[in-house]
């Protein structure tokens, strides 16, 4: 099954986007989960509800809003491309921050779930032993919820990879930009006879996805025999 | 080195309200099961934050409730030796043992680092999970981890308790060295008067959340009361270590006037010591018993009598310059017709005093 | 009766709503509507869906059926026509005149073209052929934003996002965010035709009836006050 | 802000489809979270993407799939059909299973990182007093899990609020029958001027779906409370 | 009652060789941290499976590697009492308590259960949950938790280490009427001599995985060989209560030729009773010492010394039909002129005997 070269830059694309909104997405997910797992602060029940609002809503309206926020014309969009120069519509970056804000929930729960279930006493006794709490986080809490955030960026990807009404009504379907595999099976359905291509490209992208996955398994596995060992 | 705490707070219905002060060197917590001693050693540990208090160290407050003073707890540098060992599990022993120096600025130097390893005998469990150690050997990596963060205070909530007797005999001199050498005060709870005994300057009794008795270790020691198990009641005598007898494996301390065979000691002459003389070690004769095994007798005058409780009496004898206490059954007490004033000999058996 | 199902593409959804209910004031009867993408529910039809009428969006959903005999050929009728045309923001409203050759590259300069998906959406399909036709598609190929619809093209468009788009007629008169510049040429691409048909599987006697209604006049009028071409006569 | 007949009868469907796909998957999602933290089995990395497929593949392709497997002409369907009377195929029932399926990933994932935090001494403290598995599984690993299993349900119950691509996929868009909130907003955002009415459905949306999720929390900590109380 | 166990197992780096037999009553394994007694114990209990191995409860086998038999833990009904805790943390106190009353069948009565309770202390803690108890609270709501299920045989890895010596004191006796009158065999792990002297027929001394000493507790304990704490050494004295004189608060206990005077103690004259005497509470006397304060005074003959190890010498005595173990100096020894076949009296104090 050799891959055409429209169907290469689709799954590089794909790979692409979905790696990057899985890793940029890491660090606030954390401080959410964070937040949500040990804050006491006003807002919290909507900070948790806005958190869900990606899978509330149908991922058309999703993408609708992100247009507007993040669109050219949008109150951040507009600002984000004046002054870093990052540009989403109609980008790559566009289909990323799709992706992204369509895995936060699940990453955020993740990682929650891990963090609420942390022996807070550890926590203390690195303190007794020095530690500050930046540092107890880094060298204690890190290590402590690493499955949760393996899970999380898991999730993160695999619905990256799938994802696709949020990312075509915010960033349409451009080839070679912002086609990922989930578009480009997408179209080929809504053609008489493209179910042959469709299945095709569904094949390869469970077969990235499923390697994707193990990798991630390994890896998991790996990261938590290393911390020991080392 | 001093410390000061004063603590008032409720947790569900329990509620401590306790003050102490010492002088330095090993300050013994003393108590039943769920008096508060945990509860105490969190607030002055800075992991509990009472309703109200104030502690202070060598004249440094760490915390005044009225001041709205708090260290937190990582800037306090209080070693804790939890009473569950709470190693970290992702952690292996070696970096368990070494996560406190880092944080410790200067840190201690390698050769500490091996020298308490040696001395708990983890040394062969360096690259081990936590999870797969014994009760006993978390125990004490627990102890090593807190001692190697360089702490300017030793928090000790039962460290011995899951050690069999070789090993407390192994630690007990390290704690020992620490109080005397780099003088960190040291807060010790602990369920056993031998170790109390010998580590400890001062014991506080905690009873409810109340401070029920404290003072030096010698006067609590001694009270016949109900503070301590009665079974454990003795006196502490400040001694001098005279001079070996190595041909007979014993040392002889000086106390007060008289000298005492104990059993040898790898301390040099001039060493002071401490030796606890347990009451229901001691024996009184009214007149010198020969022939008997017991290197110690002591003439002496008897000060006072406790009355008889569940059979038997305290005795407290002026020994040439030291107090010492005896226990005997009520009813020798009636034979030997002892009474205040009355002319004695304490008789203690050498291996009575493994110190 | 039984209540008549229709699966119907979604672009009709206010159209065929109006329709429905005036069907519903003079007979009493009802009619549900399924509206979804034409693919979607030629496929649902394939697989037994209850479905009484079909009016795709295109034709080649409804060959499809036919191909597969699950229409009614004989009910098969092009009930509606649509243009296609080329729409702007407010802010870049010059008229354009759109003839062979057209230089829409250039007017776009650096932005996107929107309109829907060439390969998948009906009305990118159209305007891809519109424009091959024109011979203006390759060098406009690789600024096309396609959309998932022809609704989102428009949004695209009216929020600034691409100068131009190419949509129905019917959906760029609703939005007042964008003005039409030009009309496409009806010969420059293959006519745009809403196809209806009864469903081969279809045992609901009103559904015939149904079929006539929307054929009459009274059905024409508001298929006309939304833009559509009734095609019927 | 009164609603409508049509709005009542898509909220109404909104929340029945929600509610039967949370606790229908509940059962099956503890198996199989159970079997992937727990088991050593041939398979279980299939069995691992095998969950993942919803999230990974495109709703629309997810959504074919069950058309083509539960349809009425679908191999299962047509027996579970003919045997138990128990039809998929543009009924509601349909648009459950479609959400029960989607929200699976997230209601295992969940679960399976609650299960591997539970301290298995606490298992074997139970068998030496006599617990069978089962009973272990009933009166010490459920309960621990719990938080796991209510922050699974929410997300299921989320993403079926907000599930689009694979149920019009599988059960169209029939008002009353499989038209939830999510395609109802979908259909309105199709037509010109549909947009006041989508923002409206969107809106009540939010609302429910918030409702719902502050309630699922709720309930958590009472749950959680009671366990001991009780 | 009986107990087979063999048990041969690799974990990691440790391994264990063990095999050991009992007539019931209990069991004690004593070592040093790391000996592998939790890892034995929980082989026993079925928490881990043996490579190779059997065990075997009054003749039914429980596990036999050879035969692939293995009953699950849960069919065993084996009480354990962890080493550390391991409270369900979602249910009450109350809950755990009653936790394998259940499963137990019959379960025991409630009136059994207010006991335990008693007992334990734990009766106004039955609503709170576990992590809101002391350590030492903790730790016997789990000894009731094991009491409570009717086991058939219970496993005990230090129940009571965290516990003040009042609390002991408390639990010591239930246990052992537990053993006496149930007859359920009690496998217990301790680093208490005063502990295992006062429950364990049998001592099985554990090294290193491996059984370095085993028998009963009276031929054990009063080896002075390194298998237990030298300090610790005695001789276990089986007697009967004779009678008390309430008066002076003694109860007086015949073992062998001679009557001990004991402090008082609540057993019906006839009850039988086992008095472990410390060697280094028995102070010995070439002449009978008058007008002492101790009250047991007991001529015997020495039977044999060993040799000075670290300035001390056990002699061993026979007094009356009774083995008795004195540690003296090596010095007393010199100047007493010990030798065995001279006739001695043994000095031994009525509150020494705390039983
Ligand atoms: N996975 C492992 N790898 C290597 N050694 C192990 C492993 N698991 C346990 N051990 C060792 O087995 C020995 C026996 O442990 P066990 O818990 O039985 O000791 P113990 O006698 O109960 O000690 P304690 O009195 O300290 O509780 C210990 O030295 C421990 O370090
Ligand atoms: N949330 C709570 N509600 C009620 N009582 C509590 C709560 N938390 C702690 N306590 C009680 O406070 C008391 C003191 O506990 P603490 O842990 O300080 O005891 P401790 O002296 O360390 O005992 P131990 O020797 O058993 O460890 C205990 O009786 C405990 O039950
Ligand atoms: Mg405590
Ligand atoms: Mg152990």
């Amino acid at each position: 099954m050799a891959l055409s070269d429209a169907e290469w830059t689709a799954v590089r694309l794909s790979l692409r986007v979905a790696t990057v909104a899985m890793i940029f997405s890491l660090p606030l997910a954390l401080a959410v989960a964070m937040a949500l797992a040990r804050g006491r602060f006003w807002g919290k029940s909507f900070l948790n509800g806005l958190v869900h609002m990606p899978l509330i809503l149908p991922p058309v309206v999703t993408g609708f809003v992100l247009l507007l926020v993040f669109g050219r014309r949008g109150p951040i969009g507009a600002f984000l491309a004046e002054y870093l120069g990052l540009v989403f519509s109609f980008r790559w970056t566009g289909a990323a921050l799709a992706a992204a804000i369509m895995g936060f929930p699940l990453m955020v729960r993740s990682i929650r779930l891990s963090i609420e279930a942390v022996d807070r006493k550890l926590e203390d006794a690195a303190a007794t032993l020095g530690a500050n709490s930046a540092w107890i986080f880094l060298t204690v809490t890190l290590p402590l919820i690493l499955s949760g955030i393996v899970a999380g960026m898991v999730l993160s990807f695999a619905k990256a990879m799938g994802e696709f009404g949020a990312t075509i009504t915010f960033v349409s379907n451009i080839p070679g930009e912002t086609q990922t595999l989930s578009l480009a099976i997408y179209s080929l359905t809504q053609v008489p006879g493209g179910d042959a291509g469709a299945m095709r490209l569904t094949v390869i992208s469970v077969i990235v996805s499923m390697a994707a996955l193990m990798l991630s398994e390994l890896l998991a596995t790996a990261v938590a025999r290393r911390t020991v060992a080392a | 080195m001093n410390l000061e705490v004063e603590a008032r707070h409720r947790i569900g219905t329990f509620a401590i309200d306790a003050a102490f002060q010492s002088g330095g060197g090993v300050t013994a917590l003393f108590g039943r099961s769920g008096s508060g001693k945990t509860s105490l050693i969190n607030i002055i540990a800075g992991l509990l934050r009472p309703d109200s208090g104030r502690i202070v160290v060598d004249g440094e407050v760490i915390a005044d409730s009225g001041r709205g003073l708090f260290t937190p707890v990582h800037r306090r540098r209080f070693g804790y030796v939890f009473q569950e060992p709470r190693l970290f599990p992702h952690l292996s022993v070696r970096k368990n043992l070494a996560y406190g120096r880092w944080f410790a600025g200067i840190g201690t130097s390698p050769a500490e680092f091996a020298k308490i390893v040696e001395m708990l005998g983890v040394g062969n469990l360096l690259d081990r999970r936590p999870e797969t150690l014994s009760g006993g050997e978390r125990q004490r990596v627990a102890i090593g981890r807190a001692l190697l963060a360089a702490p300017r205070l030793l928090l000790m909530d039962e460290p011995l308790a899951a050690l069999d007797d070789a090993r407390k005999a192994e630690i007990l001199p390290y704690l020992e060295r620490l109080r005397d050498e780099t003088g960190i005060p040291i807060v010790y709870v602990s369920h056993s008067v031998a170790e109390v005994a010998r580590l400890a300057e001062q014991v506080i009794v905690i009873d409810n959340g109340r401070v029920k008795a404290s003072g030096a270790a010698a006067a609590i020691l001694g009270q016949a009361t109900a503070h301590l198990p009665r079974r454990e009641t003795g006196a502490l005598i400040e001694g001098l270590v005279e001079r070996h007898d190595s041909a007979h494996g014993l040392t002889l301390v000086r106390a007060g006037e008289y000298l005492l065979h104990v059993p040898h000691l790898f301390a040099p002459p001039g060493h002071p010591l401490r030796l606890y003389i347990a009451a229901r070690d001691v024996m009184l004769a009214t007149t010198r018993p020969q022939g008997i095994s017991a290197l110690n007798i002591l003439p002496g005058t008897i000060v006072d009598l406790t009355p008889a409780h569940e059979g038997s009496v305290d005795v407290r004898i002026a020994c040439g310059g030291n107090l010492v206490l005896a226990r005997i059954t009520a009813l020798s007490r009636e034979t030997l017709e002892l009474e205040p004033g009355k002319a004695v000999h304490a008789i203690i058996k050498t291996v009575a005093l493994d110190y | 009766a039984e209540k008549v199902t229709i699966f119907a593409a979604a672009s009709l959804k206010d159209a065929l709503d109006a329709v429905n209910d005036e069907w519903q004031r003079q007979t009493g009867e009802e009619a549900t509507v399924s509206y979804a993408a034409s693919s979607t529910l030629a496929r649902q039809i394939e697989q037994g869906a209850p479905a009484d009428i079909f009016i795709s969006a295109d034709l080649a959903w409804m060959d499809y059926l036919a191909d597969r005999h699950l229409i009614d050929k004989a009910s098969r009728t092009n009930l509606l026509g649509n243009r296609l045309v080329l729409v702007s923001a407010e802010t870049v409203a010059a008229p354009v005149n759109i003839e062979p050759g057209l230089d829409l590259a250039s007017l776009l300069n650096d932005g996107r073209l929107a309109m829907g998906a060439v390969d998948s959406v009906p009305a990118g399909r159209y305007g891809k052929a519109a424009l091959e036709n024109l011979g203006i598609w390759p060098k406009v190929a690789k600024k096309v934003a396609g959309a998932e619809s022809v609704r989102a093209a428009l949004l695209l468009v009216s929020r600034g996002e691409a100068p131009y788009g190419i949509v129905y007629q019917t959906d760029a008169a609703a939005d007042p965010g964008v003005k039409v510049v030009g009309i496409f040429p009806e010969n420059s691409h293959p006519p745009i035709v809403y196809p209806i048909a009864l469903t081969a599987d279809s045992r609901n006697a009103a559904a015939a009836a149904y079929l006539e209604f929307i054929k009459s006049p009274e059905a024409a009028a508001l298929f006309e006050a939304q833009g559509f071409t009734v095609l019927v006569e």
